[in-house]
């Protein structure tokens, strides 16, 4: 090892010197010039003479440019007096306003029965409400709050689902909020779905859920449900339940962004803490988002929200977000700091970085069509040679950890079972690739694929680390490939990728939204397996906890044996606030509660 | 003949150039491997819906039928009086009019060029003229060696440090987007915030809009500048060796005079036409420099639309860009053909 | 006090593969009113001679030594500014190719005006608007075509302008560089007598520095002979042309057609000038040369007097040449 | 009497481009030095795999952004990988892919610029409207577009960036040819019957070799700056071997919390061998620029 070292210093060295003797060279000769030049006199004035006069030419052409500058200079004068005046103006708005830095940015619509992405939904959620949603700080996500809805029960058998709505909410233009606008909300949904490109709101399907929405009185609604669904309250906790405003809902078309009416570019019902005040996208990327308190906003009365305006700004990656914050152009940057930056902004007095439990998680996905990984062992092998923690430790810093069941922690039914496999379990590997004829000479030999557009955290990093936790086994060669999120999602229906890394956020807070990622259809692993979607079933169609506990470790222990996709690591979750902002809530439910945050001097 | 006839002329000529860029950007994006539509679409996308989304993207049709009503789109007239802008197709993903994004787009882009083109010749042709005055001496030296380095950086490792130094370590200037987030940008009436500032009254916003701009202008029109130098630099070496500059000289007329009035004026023709071309590779340094600083144009939706397969988008961003690089060309010949008497008569 | 006095004036090129001694130990002088011829091939220097005057030797070209004297007043080291005034002012000079003398992209009309207020800086554009026409008018161009550009001119009439340029402040010296050899033969004459009008109504010195000796001896009260960088031979029209004493000049002379003589021999001068980076040490004209000596390849000659200023450079007259050292 | 007649006018060009640089002044030694500094680097592209003390891309060779120190005389960047190894080793992927691009633009325009302005007519004038389009075109974006639509990938990076770099080529062949076509010892030759082919090796290729390498060096550096762009954009060949243009990209993550040497060092390398092929590109242009000789 020194020597080598000492080797490149050399060549290094080496380079430098070459380099630095080739300017040598040339400045050498650029003084010969001159010496040629100054060894007459009447030469080097005249060199002179030009040198100055050429400066006075400068000077004359930047004297325009100073001139303007000048007068820049007087306007920027009143101009710095104004400002002051701003300034002053700007400081009482002050506490009254948070600037958001986000790298997020709406992919594609505000209407819930279409918009599936986390920036979409968190706006949605500032905007409007649901029936019920989940407590502040929930560890499991599973303690639901009234929000529109005051009162619930459901029947035994889970199928009928009954909600008391909340009185006196009422829409901006004055309306009351009633049980009709709930039905008008889901039925909306449901007929919508044939007509949207992209079909319902992934993964929540309300046309295979609920059977029917009933008006029961004006303030009473019920909901009748196709098969007996445990989960059915963190459905309507989610965003894509959010009731809508039917003077801007029409039934059977999706509501886009229109430029210049930010009304107008949602249907939503504007009964949430804060309306859309101004929504401006350039290109279909947003370039600001304006929320401002709603004054009919239920919950008003006890001082929600506790900031008048929030304001978003929009910046094109991690670094230049954290240039921003620290620079103090913003209030708070929340998705995405990088992990080292935010460790290092943790270090720093001048921002606080709030820390929280995550919910998003990535898992590999094995093409079981064809070799090698229509063998179960070899996907139980590769599976065993991972090696979790120190792609954590490197890529994350430790700030996500290993994932050893697919259901994350904290949430009910969460194991784990990959331990069982362990972490760069290499003679394991080994022993179970020789039964197969693999070892040193005759390596197992796949394609790795990761997204490459940064739909995913640092997934180049972790290719690379998982790249080379499996080839430490000395059986396996992998080959790293990457695509651009649609590529890579167009790969994954052609079903031409060996092994790929994909990731899940939730969608509603519930074993159940994440069980099912061992054989979903969508995933193109051709793996599918009875048992399993029994056990999803029952566990769905039981409310007894315990009951759904030993259900999903059944799945799990499972898995483990498939192996059709395994389990890879659990993001934790932070933001990054000057010290004057309080009141951040970041649970599991990965919701951003902005009415909650507020000011401090 | 004429200075009209000359531009009508030069006009006519810009159009078959104009229908060959558009018929190239219409074959690479379809002779490219796989079909769009099924490409683009999630997983939920069943071949029924597949077939509806065609028909919407007129993709259904065959290729010819396609080309024609993309060119036929182009010169909408109709369409362009009541939307505002061109009939580009709608894009892939969202369905909005692409034409309407990409026009929206693109004053954030134009903006950042025309700065950094006028930082590039403020800074390039006086270094030039000077490096050329001063032929052979230190001073020559120095300025082409700046020069040449600029010209070897890459863009956004120049924007990188100059964000480090001027946001980070000395507070200066915003290392990102077009305006301070506290102020609300200026209404919308030619898109550049500078001018639209300007014509609202509004200098506070004047003056963080321009803020905003010195540094990613900065950035580009440094690295455009050593081009400019070494044009300035060789195009005035040749003229100031043609007689009529010794003839000046002769005639005892001053220095500025000679340098200005005869050789720049001249050796002007020549660097106007490059600049012209640059203006082109400005372009693409622009999409690298708003990537840099969260600069919302035209490069940097490319570069979005581009990680969602947004074909139609892509192709409308690209066929935008194409326009504007022929527009330019065009003004600059008839600059040319104005500065130049002997066309001009 | 003669008008400009030359004293043993050097021009060096100094370019990266060694110096070239374009002119070497020139001297003359030329009272008010005189003209002076100054021959020689292409090369031989007498253009670079004729720059240094003006003192606009172009880049790697550097006075080496000498005086040059206007009025008196040594110009070799003047500051540039002080030396602008000089220009057009006192000396004026004429170029060989009027087609690329003049700035195209300004008119007539500016470029006269330009110069008079240059050098007359309170004289009002209107005034010398007027002057620049009356300029023309005696030039022989309509005064209304002032506004036209360079490129709507002809070779001929751009040659009077230029002229028109030199002459425009009525300088004592005007400095003529081949000014017909860009020019058709017929309106060469036209150009050279309008010159000679100009010279006599404005009492101007004048230098014709030309390759055509014909053209200086029918024209010129003084002439100069260079070959190499070196003055070869220096004496009156009259004399030079009744007994030219170095050979060079001799040859020369025999090349010139006469149409006096019927059977006349024309010789051309065997060879070619010498490379000047390197040039044949001794005599620079001996390889070319029909009576070489011994002493021709080894020592360079002094200029010698042979008759009244009649000056030659050559072994031929000069044994006190050689004694002088 | 022709042969003599090309031997000169190639010396002409030629021998001040090739021989004795360094007695040309300025311009002459730019193009010494830039040939320097790019064969230093390509030196250490080529030894580095053998010299790099560690492996370039093996994670937590030592700690995670360790600054410069004994061990590590470059530091270590977010994966804990040893910059000195990747600095060394960084180079292959620029050099194959502008290397390639350069010998793809070549391969392509050279001959169609000498075809069509040999042929011209009709030919001539199409070829030269669809180049001028593409000549007129930001190249970065279709550079960007097509390396979008083909991949990642060595080959395919070299393709989008040759697109953008042919119409220098045909350009500069097209209007040497014009200018060489008419000379009279061209005619001569063709008067004398000599075959069109013999015509174009024996006398205009000669001659407009000279400019050809000038355009060649410009475009090397051209298409080395491209390719960073490329990378930057996310466009760039797969992650696990060493490249400057990846570790500036990455780098840029990590400079705002202080780890300078994460993308100095590549930074640095980048600019050099864009810098070396710049000199040596205007040096020569220097030199061979008629106008300019004296």
């Amino acid at each position: 090892m020194w020597n080598k070292v000492e080797l490149s210093i050399v060549v290094l060295v080496l380079i430098g010197i070459i380099v630095s003797s080739g300017t040598m060279i040339y400045t050498f000769n650029t003084m010969s010039n001159l010496s040629t030049l100054t060894d007459d006199v009447s030469a080097l004035t005249e060199n002179v003479g030009n040198l100055t006069s050429s400066v006075r030419d400068l000077a004359t052409i930047t004297a325009l440019l100073a001139q303007s500058m000048g007068q820049l200079n007087q306007t920027l004068a009143d101009l710095q007096a104004r400002l002051a005046s701003i300034e002053a103006s700007l400081a009482a708005q002050a506490k009254e306003t948070i600037i958001v830095g986000t790298t997020d940015s709406v992919e594609l619509t505000l209407d819930p029965a279409q918009a599936y992405d986390y920036f979409g939904w968190c706006i949605m959620q500032q905007i409007s409400a649901t029936l019920i949603s989940v407590a502040p700080n929930s560890s499991t996500g599973a303690d639901f709050e009234p929000n529109l809805a005051q009162s619930w029960n459901v029947s035994s058998d889970l199928l009928t689902w009954d909600f008391t709505l909340r009185q006196g909410v009422t829409f901006p233009d004055g309306t009351v909020f009633n049980a009709t606008h709930v039905k008008y909300s889901f039925d909306r949904a449901i007929d919508l779905i044939p007509n949207i490109p992209e079909g319902a709101p992934a993964g929540l399907e309300y046309n295979k859920i609920i059977n029917r929405t009933d008006v029961l009185s004006t303030y009473k609604v019920r909901f009748v449900l196709n098969f007996p669904f445990s989960a059915f309250l963190g459905v309507l906790s989610c965003r894509a339940s959010a009731i809508v405003d039917p003077t801007y809902a029409p039934l059977m078309t999706q509501v886009n962004y229109t430029a210049g009416n930010a009304r107008g570019s949602t249907p939503l019902a504007f009964v949430g803490p804060y309306y859309l005040s101004t929504w401006t996208r350039v290109g279909s990327s947003d370039i600001e988002i304006r929320l401002d308190a709603n004054p009919h906003y239920w919950n008003a009365t006890s001082g929600y929200p506790k900031t008048k305006h929030i304001i978003f700004r929009f910046y094109s990656d991690s670094s230049t977000l954290r240039l921003a914050i620290e620079a103090g152009d913003i209030d708070m940057a929340f998705r995405h700091i990088s992990p080292t930056d935010a460790l290092d902004l943790d270090q720093s007095a001048t921002v606080n970085v709030w820390w929280g439990t995550g919910a998003f998680v990535q898992y590999l996905c094995f093409q079981e069509k064809r070799a090698p990984f229509n063998d179960t062992r070899v996907r139980v092998a590769v599976a065993a040679a991972l090696n979790r923690s120190s792609m954590c430790e490197t890529v994350f810093l430790g700030l996500s950890s290993p994932l050893y069941s697919i259901i994350p922690p904290g949430m009910l039914g969460h194991t784990e079972a990959f331990k069982k496999l362990g972490d760069a379990n290499y003679t394991y590997t080994r022993s179970l690739l020789a039964q197969l004829g693999y070892n040193e000479s005759n390596k197992l030999a796949f394609d790795l694929w990761y997204e490459s557009s940064g739909h995913y955290p640092s997934s180049a990093d972790q290719a690379l680390l998982y790249k080379e936790a499996l080839e430490d086994s000395g059986v396996i060669s992998v080959t790293l490939k990457s695509a651009n999120w649609a590529n890579y999602k167009s790969n994954r229906d052609s079903e031409i990728m060996d092994a790929y890394v994909y990731g899940w956020y939730p969608d509603y807070v519930d074993p159940d939204d994440y069980a099912f990622l061992y054989w979903a259809a969508w995933l193109h692993t051709n793996y599918s397996n009875a048992t399993q979607t029994t056990l999803y079933d029952q566990a769905r169609a039981t409310a007894n906890q315990t009951l759904r506990t030993q259900l999903y470790a059944q799945i799990d222990g499972m898995a483990v044996e498939q192996c059709s996709v395994v389990p890879l690591y659990v993001s934790g979750a932070w933001a990054v606030t000057k010290p004057t902002i309080n009141g951040i809530y970041l649970d599991i439910t990965q919701d951003m509660r902005y009415w909650l945050i507020y000011i401090t001097d | 003949m004429g200075l009209r006839s000359y531009v009508i002329t030069r006009v006519f000529l810009t159009i078959p150039t104009l229908l060959l860029l558009l018929t190239m950007v219409f074959l690479v994006m379809r002779v490219l491997p796989g079909d769009p539509v099924s490409l683009h679409f999630e997983k939920k996308a069943d071949p029924l819906q597949m077939e509806q989304m065609r028909h919407l993207l007129g993709m259904d049709k065959p290729l010819w039928a396609q080309y024609f009503d993309y060119i036929a789109g182009l010169v909408d007239v109709n369409y362009f009086s009541a939307h505002g802008y061109p009939n580009l197709g709608k894009s892939m993903q969202s369905f909005e009019e692409v034409g309407g994004q990409v026009f929206s787009a693109f004053p954030a882009t134009l903006e950042l060029a025309i700065y950094s083109m006028i930082i590039a010749s403020a800074l390039g042709i006086p270094l030039g003229v000077i490096a050329s005055k001063s032929y052979n001496s230190v001073l020559d030296h120095l300025i082409r060696g700046f020069g040449t380095v600029t010209y070897a950086v890459p863009v956004f490792f120049l924007g990188v440090i100059l964000q480090l130094i001027f946001g980070v370590y000395l507070h200066w200037l915003p290392t990102g987007l077009r305006i301070n987030p506290s102020v609300v940008p200026p209404p919308t009436i030619t898109g550049l915030y500078t001018v639209d500032s300007l014509l609202q009254g509004n200098f506070v916003k004047f003056f963080e809009s321009s803020k905003a701009l010195i540094l990613p202008s900065l950035t580009l029109g440094l690295i455009l500048s050593g081009i400019f130098i070494r044009l300035t630099r060789t195009n005035m070496l040749e003229t100031l060796r043609l007689d009529f500059v010794t003839a000046a000289r002769a005639r005892g007329l001053k220095d500025s005079t000679v340098t200005y009035g005869y050789a720049l004026r001249n050796a002007f023709l020549p660097i106007l036409t490059m600049v012209g071309l640059q203006f082109a590779m400005l372009l693409g340094g622009a999409i690298l420099t708003e990537t840099t600083f969260s600069w919302p144009g035209l490069g940097r939706y490319i570069v979005q639309r581009i990680n969602f397969r947004d074909y139609t988008a892509i192709q409308g961003a690209v066929v935008m860009f194409g326009l504007f690089v022929a527009l330019v060309s065009l003004i600059v010949d008839i600059l040319y053909a104005y500065v130049d008497p002997r066309i001009r008569m | 006090m003669p008008l400009l006095e030359i004293d043993s004036l050097a021009v060096d090129y100094r370019t990266s593969r060694g110096t070239v001694h374009a002119v070497n130990d020139v001297s003359f002088f030329l009272e008010k009113g005189e003209t002076l011829g100054l021959a020689g091939e292409s090369g031989s220097g007498k253009s670079t001679l004729g720059l240094s005057i003006i003192r606009l030797v172009p880049y790697p070209g550097v006075i080496g030594g000498g005086q040059i004297k206007i009025d008196g007043r040594d110009i070799v080291a003047l500051p540039e500014h002080e030396m602008q005034t000089f220009r057009g002012t006192k000396v004026a000079y004429v170029f060989q190719d009027p087609m690329i003398s003049l700035n195209p992209v300004k008119k007539i009309g500016a470029h006269f005006v330009e110069l008079i207020r240059t050098h007359e800086p309170n004289v009002s554009k209107k005034e010398a608007f007027e002057r620049a026409k009356t300029v023309l008018k005696n030039l022989g161009i309509q005064p209304e075509r002032i506004n036209d550009y360079p490129h709507q001119f002809s070779g001929g009439m751009r040659q009077r302008i230029m002229i028109g340029l030199a002459i425009a402040l009525n300088p004592d010296l005007v400095i003529a560089d081949e000014p017909t050899t860009a020019l058709d033969v017929i309106v060469q004459a036209k150009i050279l007598d309008l010159l000679e009008s100009l010279r006599k109504a404005y009492q101007m010195a004048l230098i014709l520095i030309s390759h055509d000796l014909s053209i200086i001896l029918e024209r010129c009260d003084k002439i100069i002979v260079m070959y190499a960088g070196h003055m070869v031979e220096y004496a009156d029209g009259t004399e030079l042309h009744g007994r030219p004493a170095h050979p060079y000049t001799q040859k020369l002379l025999q090349s010139i057609p006469n149409i006096e003589l019927s059977d006349q021999k024309l010789t051309a001068i065997p060879g070619s000038p010498p490379d000047m980076l390197s040039p044949p040490n001794g005599c620079r004209f001996w390889p070319r040369c029909s009576c070489t000596m011994e002493i021709c390849r080894v020592k360079e000659p002094l200029l010698v007097s042979i008759g009244r200023n009649h000056l030659v450079k050559c072994f031929l007259y000069g044994e006190k040449g050689v004694q002088s050292e | 009497m022709v042969r003599i007649e090309m031997k000169r006018s190639m010396l002409a060009r030629i021998v001040p481009g090739f021989t004795s640089l360094v007695k040309k002044g300025p311009s002459g030694q730019m193009v010494i030095i830039g040939m320097i500094i790019v064969l230093a680097l390509v030196i250490m592209t080529a030894m580095g795999p053998w010299i790099a003390p560690h492996d370039p891309s093996a994670s937590r060779v030592g700690g995670i952004r360790i600054p410069p120190n004994w061990q590590f005389p470059l530091g270590t960047n977010h994966l804990g990988q040893d910059v000195l190894s990747r600095t060394l080793c960084g180079g292959s992927i620029m050099l194959q892919v502008s290397a390639l691009s350069v010998l793809l633009c070549f391969a392509i325009g050279v001959p169609l610029g000498l075809f069509s302005s040999y042929v011209g007519g009709f030919v001539d004038s199409a070829f030269s409207l669809v180049i001028d389009a593409v000549y007129a075109f930001p190249g970065l974006v279709i550079a960007i577009a097509i390396a979008a639509m083909l991949g990642p990938g060595v080959v395919n990076m070299a393709l989008s960036i040759a697109v953008v770099y042919i119409p220098s080529y045909f350009r500069i062949v097209r209007s040497q040819v014009l200018s060489i076509k008419e000379l009279t010892y061209v005619e001569a030759a063709r008067s004398v019957g000599a075959k069109w082919y013999t015509i174009l090796s024996r006398y205009i290729l000669p001659n407009v070799v000279p400019s050809i390498v000038v355009v060649i060096t410009i475009n090397f550096a051209d298409a080395i700056l491209t390719a960073a762009g490329l990378t930057f954009i996310g466009l760039g060949v797969t992650y696990d071997i060493p490249d400057w243009g990846w570790d500036l990209t990455n780098g840029r993550t990590y400079i705002s919390s202080g780890a300078w040497w994460i993308i100095a060092f590549p930074g640095l390398m980048i600019i050099l061998l864009a810098l070396g092929f710049t000199l040596i590109g205007e040096g020569l242009s220097e030199l061979l620029n008629p106008k300019l000789q004296r």
